[in-house]
């Protein structure tokens, strides 16, 4: 079962919640906002490409044939059992070949922390992911195997 | 005093019964007391009446016209406008028993009219658009007064009291009927008032009803439209003028007459006449629970309210129809009927004389196309 | 249906992967020659760096190959009987297959420098060689790396972090050659002479004395407590030639793998692949290659039908803080080259006939990877939209449209 | 004639404070980039600054700003209590000292006049007659608009069939965004009722709604042509509006985009103003040649609608409105909407919807014409319990027009006639009305009338009704509270205890 969160440009208002909501609801921050900015150090996983007239959530397509996963020297790129492609922090070595390999550019070294940031559907909480539950403008959508939610 | 019909809406609950012999044969009131006594316990004593249809065969085309008098100067006001407009056949105090129960009855007195000729010219209208407004006018305009029925060759015994006892007190086995509705009444309080009583009458009209119809202000306000005063404000009232409209000012046959006022829903109509009917006559659609009878002189139609909320039954034995609200009421007069039923939600019990079409004869003026 | 499988390295687990993926009941053996499991070699300059932190450096974890049924032989293949199909092992087991996947990938060359035999002269390739170095690394203060390519620099990276002084010696013009331009390779060269590299280019070793000294060409004399030898590798294709299958430098294999024997394949570092931008069949030896090929040749062997796509030279690498990223052609004769630098970020693009050939990119990570798909796809992007791309900064917004466009359609975007 | 001081000083403090709790605000940036006031700023340093002057309160920010650190407040300022000269009625003169100009708003009618809903309660049934389950029997919200005739012989006029008994009211495209109308009118379609083009003419996109759209002709016959005319379920001939009586339609110029004078077939970026009266409608036989004349152009295919605003004497106008051929009259009561109309006129000018409702349908019934035309309630009707109380006063079905920009996330800042709304609505400026996703405000439509259509039946099953037919006129199921017996009187309707 294939899933994965895509992007509606023509509604995107590009005002980066989804990056908050993003950043908030990983690194143990789980959701909120104010911790994560306030205290932590916050990565969004997907960047927003903020460009006129129109601007796009740069998500992960979770290909089917991974050149990250295939690319990724340490093994530490795994896809689970729902087909999520995610990140073994502790594996990774930030060799960025998974980088270099990434058609869509998704994955890329945090600006902050240097560790690489690629959207794992946030699938370490319940519900929708974070950045499709608070698009004010439903600009983005989790696609599931040919319907979307 | 309490207030009475017209000047309160009085809600109530109560039986009510009809046994129609299709074949025109008559048959004293004997069997139509015990069925409403049967359902003793769905009155109060507030309020009991029966309607007589056959009952004076030599007067068939004068009005029986059957007046309740607070008082006798009532009476003299009232005869004094009659004689003005009707040629009046024979007058005089309807025939009654004491009865222990009943109790204050008001002075009931019996004119077999025939309206004057040179009025009807006058007033360019039919004869029972003529005795319509005559009613209208005695019921409102002249206090004390109150035209109980004004039909031909039928008659309303109604006032307060159980259904059983008004029968004793107006000595129903003495007459010969070939139709006999009856209602027993549970009023929530307590009007002395005998004209308030059931059956309702209008021209050859008679219905009695069982519930309480909650659409009764659409209702209402519908008919004043067509020139009908609702002086009662009860439902019974305004089902009367429903069917007279429906019937005989706009010519409805029975089945479209039920296609209104008992309504199947939206996505029950089958064809565009029905929907249609639903949508030219929305605001004749009872709504609420309720079971009527409503008899003319050529027999009676039993309905429902379209989901059922009110009891009624139906049976059959030979030429006999019987309708009423219990199943025991029908049985403790006629033991081993042929056929007894529960009609639907909206269905009719339809009895009619052999010969007859139609409840009522619609005008002449205005007859809509018939189709099946 | 038995497959065997002679090597352990990324190869050998794309294969398990690609056999499994078709075929989950027939057996696998993998013949792991090194005895030390499926281990990621690049990772060993990390181990050597820290090895608690890098104490784990499995590619594959054993519950893998539990759970893919792989049965792992510790030993080396001796010979194979390609009539009677069977493998003879140094510990003496025969073991028969229907099907042989040959993956064991390259091994260092070690140079003819007279003295390269004593004990702190070694080459720097297998975990043990990392393990040796790991526990005389008290006695080490001075180091001499003998060739500047991804091995030399990333053991050089290690030595360095643990506090070792490291001498490099290059005998071409500049560091990494395959992979960098001179002018990127001067700019490196210089980010790792300040960080306390002494690096010298052009120079070869000729003789490793016994008392710790290593002569240059030049004459000049190194002092080291330890050598490491880096100057490439080949791929270990004893095995075939003595099976007499069809050998160039690689295992020759068509665009399914197979070899010159039907039932026998080849892929990884051992094998000679297509190269997209020299339509040449190379030895690449790159890892993401490695794992591809490893994953189709295990399909094909389970019966499926894919073909190689090939891909193109790619690297990344991270050296002291800095990334470097280059892939497609070193070269870019007949082309044009573009470059735009900010501070510590170097962009290199090297476009011909309307197409990106290739690129390297110093600290600019953020382009890297529509820049690699561009040249593997060969997309049709003008050297005016590159230009431009340029001029407003190599960023992900300023990628040219064109290419979003020709992914979309070659993705059949939201398909994949 | 006035001329604008062009002096930056302002007589008064602003209206509203915007106040940021810097323990909360994570410079996002989200503020800034939403406010098409330009309220908010952030300086390239980070520093984050606001112009409190310029805040109309339509609470963008503080709704979309992730941790809450945004509160909008009424400035502390208040002038001395005097309960004649309220903080109001002095900004209004401070800002007319400075432009010399007439006071434009939006929205409806908010002084605080007698609200009859709010002074009316519903029956519900008990004892003598049960309420019926509308989770087991069918409640029948169909409803028919259209002249029905006394009988049912002869040819049947045309009537819209409305699945539930509220249609979407007058926003035209140009005073709304056209997502706003791609929303309401795919909900309109999906719910089984109408929406309505308003006098902007219908955009090309939104062609396939022709078939469940009223479309407007009003005096400036914007975007009326023979194709307009066909592609529709019904014509309204717009006479007046709730909120502005008397005046025509004025949309500014600022919101007259390319696409909208395409649409409106005018010049783009001048004001569009419909004028009031019709200038070929000076008395009633007019009106009622051009019913007939819109009646031969749609021939007789359509029921044609006639809106005009609840004024004085609403009855006579009504019956005369009815004997001049129109099927359904509909009634815009004081507290309608407008995308711009002088503030007086719309505080001003005007009944309450419900009495005009209420002696419109008495007096159709008295002359017996009830049934030649339906009548529709518009104005300011905000929850279903409104719905029910206007039907049960004699409308055949409501218009909603500011229910249904709430729905879509309007916050009532009656900023519309500026074209920078922010929530998208009322504004033809794309980067704005992006902001309106139509598949979410096509959901958002289509739940508030859901939500709506189950209270009605829930409000209909306690009355022992189980067909809006039968609530139609029912006043009995109405009681007054807290109103003096000539208000009960014109309502209809008897005091509670009665």
């Amino acid at each position: 079962m294939r899933m994965k969160v895509i992007s509606i440009p023509e509604y995107c208002l590009g005002c980066g919640l989804c990056e908050i909501y993003c950043a908030a609801q990983h690194d143990g921050f789980n959701g909120n906002v104010l911790k994560a900015y306030k205290t932590g150090q916050p990565d969004p996983r997907s960047s927003l490409i903020r460009s006129r007239p129109v601007s796009w959530f740069n998500t992960c397509m979770q290909c089917e044939e991974a050149p990250c996963l295939n690319a990724c020297i340490s093994g530490a790129i795994k896809r689970d059992r729902d087909g999520i492609i995610y990140i073994d922090e502790n594996r990774c070595v930030q060799c960025y070949t998974c980088v270099m390999v990434c058609p869509y550019g998704h994955a890329r070294p945090s600006s902050r922390s240097g560790r690489i940031m690629k959207c794992d559907l946030c699938r370490d909480s319940e519900g929708m992911p974070a950045c499709v539950k608070h698009c004010p403008n439903g600009a983005l959508k989790l696609w599931q195997g040919g319907e979307e939610q | 005093m309490s207030l009475r019909e017209g000047e309160v809406r009085i809600p109530s609950g109560c039986a009510i019964a009809g046994i129609l012999n299709r074949s025109g044969q008559r048959f004293d009131g004997t069997p139509i007391i015990t069925c409403i006594a049967n359902m003793h316990q769905r009155s109060n004593g507030l309020g009991g009446g029966f309607a007589a249809y056959g009952i004076y065969p030599e007067y068939p085309e004068q009005y029986a016209l059957h007046v309740y008098y607070d008082h006798d100067k009532a009476r003299e006001e009232c005869e004094y406008y009659l004689n003005h407009n009707f040629n009046i056949a024979l007058q005089g105090p309807v025939p009654l028993r004491r009865q222990a129960r009943i109790t204050n009855a008001p002075i009931i007195w019996r004119y077999f009219a025939l309206p004057k000729e040179g009025r009807l010219y006058q007033e360019e209208i039919d004869p029972e658009e003529f005795v319509f407004r005559s009613v209208m006018y005695v019921n409102s305009c002249i206090p004390g007064a109150y035209v109980a029925s004004s039909g031909q060759n039928m008659a309303a015994f109604k006032g307060v009291g159980y259904p059983e006892d008004i029968g004793e007190f107006f000595r129903l086995d003495d007459y010969a009927a070939y139709l006999w509705t009856a209602h027993g009444r549970f009023p929530t309080n307590t009007p002395g008032w005998w004209g308030g009583a059931h059956p309702f009458t209008l021209l050859n009209w008679s219905v009695v009803h069982n519930g309480e119809i909650s659409s009764y202000s659409t209702n209402r306000r519908f008919l004043e439209m067509y020139g009908y005063t609702c002086s009662l404000q009860t439902d019974t009232e305004v089902i009367t003028y429903a069917v007279d409209l429906l019937m005989r000012r706009h010519g409805l046959n029975l089945e479209d007459t039920v296609d209104v006022i008992s309504a199947p829903m939206w996505v029950d109509i089958e064809n565009q006449r029905q929907e249609r009917l639903r949508r030219v006559y929305a605001s004749l659609l009872l709504n609420g629970p309720f079971s009527i009878i409503v008899a003319t002189s050529n027999g009676l139609m039993a309905i429902n309210d379209r989901i059922k909320l009110r009891p009624l039954v139906a049976a059959e034995k030979g030429d006999c129809l019987y309708v009423s609200s219990e199943e025991g009421a029908i049985k403790v007069v006629e033991p081993s009927p042929d056929r007894i039923w529960s009609p639907g939600g909206g269905e009719p019990v339809i009895g009619l004389l052999y010969g007859k079409e139609q409840l009522i004869e619609p005008d002449a003026k205005i007859i809509c196309a018939q189709s099946a | 249906m038995k497959y065997v499988i002679i090597g352990s390295g990324i190869a050998a687990c794309g294969a398990v992967e690609g056999i499994r993926s078709t075929d989950l009941c027939g057996d696998i053996t993998i013949i792991d020659g090194e005895k030390r499991g499926a281990y990621t070699r690049p990772l060993i300059s990390y181990f050597l760096s820290d090895p608690d932190r890098y104490r784990d450096i499995d590619y594959r974890s054993l519950e893998f190959f539990g759970e893919q049924q792989v049965e792992i032989i510790p030993s080396r293949a001796k010979q194979i009987d390609r009539s009677d199909q069977i493998i003879s092992l140094d510990n003496g087991q025969q073991i028969e297959y229907d099907r042989l996947l040959i993956a064991t990938g390259s091994c260092p060359l070690s140079p003819p420098i007279p003295g390269a035999e004593q004990d702190w002269v070694s080459t720097f390739y297998t975990i043990e060689d990392a393990e040796l170095i790991v526990g005389q690394a008290a006695q080490i203060r001075e180091v001499v790396v003998i060739g500047s390519g991804l091995i030399g620099m990333k053991a050089a990276e290690a030595l360095h972090k643990r506090g070792m002084y490291v001498h490099m010696v290059e005998k071409e013009a500049h560091i990494l050659p395959r992979q960098l331009t001179p002018r990127t390779a001067e700019f490196l060269n210089e980010h790792l002479s300040s960080s306390g590299w002494d690096i010298i280019t052009g120079e070869e070793v000729t003789v490793i004395h016994p008392q710790h000294k290593v002569e240059l060409k030049s004459g000049r004399m190194l002092s080291a407590d330890l050598v490491i030898l880096a100057v490439g590798t080949r791929p270990a294709v004893e095995l075939a030639r003595q099976s007499e299958l069809d050998v160039r430098t690689g295992i020759v294999v068509d665009a399914y793998f197979q070899t010159s024997d039907p039932k026998i394949y080849a892929a990884g570092d051992v094998a000679e692949t297509l190269n997209l931008a020299s339509q040449q069949l190379e030895v690449m030896a790159l890892l993401p290659h490695a794992h591809r090929e490893g994953y189709l040749a295990g399909c094909n062997m389970a019966g499926q039908s894919k073909p190689d796509p090939g891909s193109i030279l790619m690297n990344s690498v991270r050296l002291l803080g800095w990334n470097i990223c280059s892939a497609g052609a070193a070269d870019y004769r007949g082309g044009e080259l573009l470059t735009w630098q900010y501070q510590e970020q170097l962009l290199e693009l090297k476009i011909r006939d309307n197409r990106l050939i290739g690129y390297i990119a110093i600290n600019v990570p953020e382009a890297a990877g529509p820049l690699t798909n561009s040249v593997s796809r060969k997309m049709a992007i003008s050297a005016a939209s590159w230009k431009e791309f340029l001029a407003d900064g190599p960023q992900l917004l300023n990628i040219p449209p064109v290419y979003w466009q020709e992914l979309r359609r070659a993705e059949a975007y939201g398909s994949n | 004639m006035g001329a604008p001081l062009n002096t930056g000083f302002q007589m008064s403090t602003p209206v509203f404070k915007v106040d940021r709790d810097q323990d909360r605000c994570i410079q996002c940036g989200v503020c800034v980039s939403q406010c098409a006031n330009e309220v908010h700023h952030m300086d390239s340093d980070g520093w984050m600054w606001v112009e409190d002057e310029k805040c109309v309160a339509c609470q963008r920010c503080a709704v979309l700003c992730p941790t809450r650190a945004i509160s909008i407040t009424d400035y502390p300022v208040i002038f001395r209590d005097n309960s004649h000269w309220g903080s109001a009625s002095l900004r209004e003169i401070f800002r007319q000292a400075e432009s010399g100009g007439v006071l434009l708003t939006g929205m409806g009618n908010p002084r605080p006049y007698k609200n009859y809903f709010d002074h009316m309660l519903l029956n519900a049934s008990q004892v003598t007659n049960p309420s019926i389950d509308p989770l087991r029997e069918p409640m029948e919200l169909t409803t028919y608009l259209g002249n029905k005739g006394d009988l049912i012989c002869g040819e049947e006029k045309p009537f819209l069939k409305l699945k539930v008994p509220i249609m979407f009211s007058a926003m035209s495209f140009g005073s709304v965004s056209l997502n706003v109308q791609k929303s309401l009118s795919a909900a309109a379609r999906d719910m089984g009722t109408y929406w309505n083009t308003g006098e902007g003419g219908l955009h090309p996109d939104l062609k396939e709604f022709g078939s469940c759209a009223v479309v407007q002709v009003a005096s400036g016959r914007f975007g009326v042509h023979p194709g307009y005319l066909d592609n529709s379920a019904a014509i309204e001939i717009k006479i007046g509006q709730g909120a502005k009586p008397g005046i025509g339609g004025h949309l500014p110029g600022e919101k007259v985009s390319e696409e909208v004078s395409l649409t409106r077939m005018i010049p783009a970026w001048s004001d569009a103003i419909s004028p009031a009266p019709h200038h070929d409608i000076y008395s009633i036989e007019d009106l009622d040649q051009l019913i007939e004349t819109l009646k031969v152009a749609s021939r007789y295919s359509k029921p044609i609608a006639v809106k005009v605003a609840a004024v004085h004497n609403i009855g006579a106008i009504a019956s005369g409105i009815v004997r001049a051929g129109a099927d359904i009259v509909v009634i815009d009561g004081f507290r309608g909407s407008t995308g711009a109309a002088p503030m007086r006129i719309r505080d001003n000018v005007g009944i309450p919807i419900e009495i005009a409702l209420a002696q419109v349908d008495s007096r159709l019934r008295d002359e017996g014409i009830r049934q030649q035309a339906s009548l529709v309630a518009a104005g300011g009707i905000r929850s279903s319990a409104d719905v029910i109380k206007a039907i049960a006063l004699g409308a055949d079905a409501v218009y909603i027009a500011s229910a249904a920009l709430v729905a879509l996330g309007c916050h009532m800042c009656q900023m519309c006639f500026t074209g920078k709304c922010n929530w998208g609505l009322a504004t033809t400026n794309p980067e704005l009305s992006k902001r309106l996703n139509p598949e979410l405000g096509l959901q958002r439509a289509k739940n508030l009338l859901a939500a709506w259509g189950h209270e009605i039946q829930e409000m209909m099953g306690g009355m022992g009704i189980n067909a809006i037919d039968s609530l139609r006129g029912n006043r009995l199921m109405l009681r007054g509270i807290g109103l003096n017996p000539q208000e009960l009187d014109l309502l209809g309707i008897k005091s509670v205890g009665d």
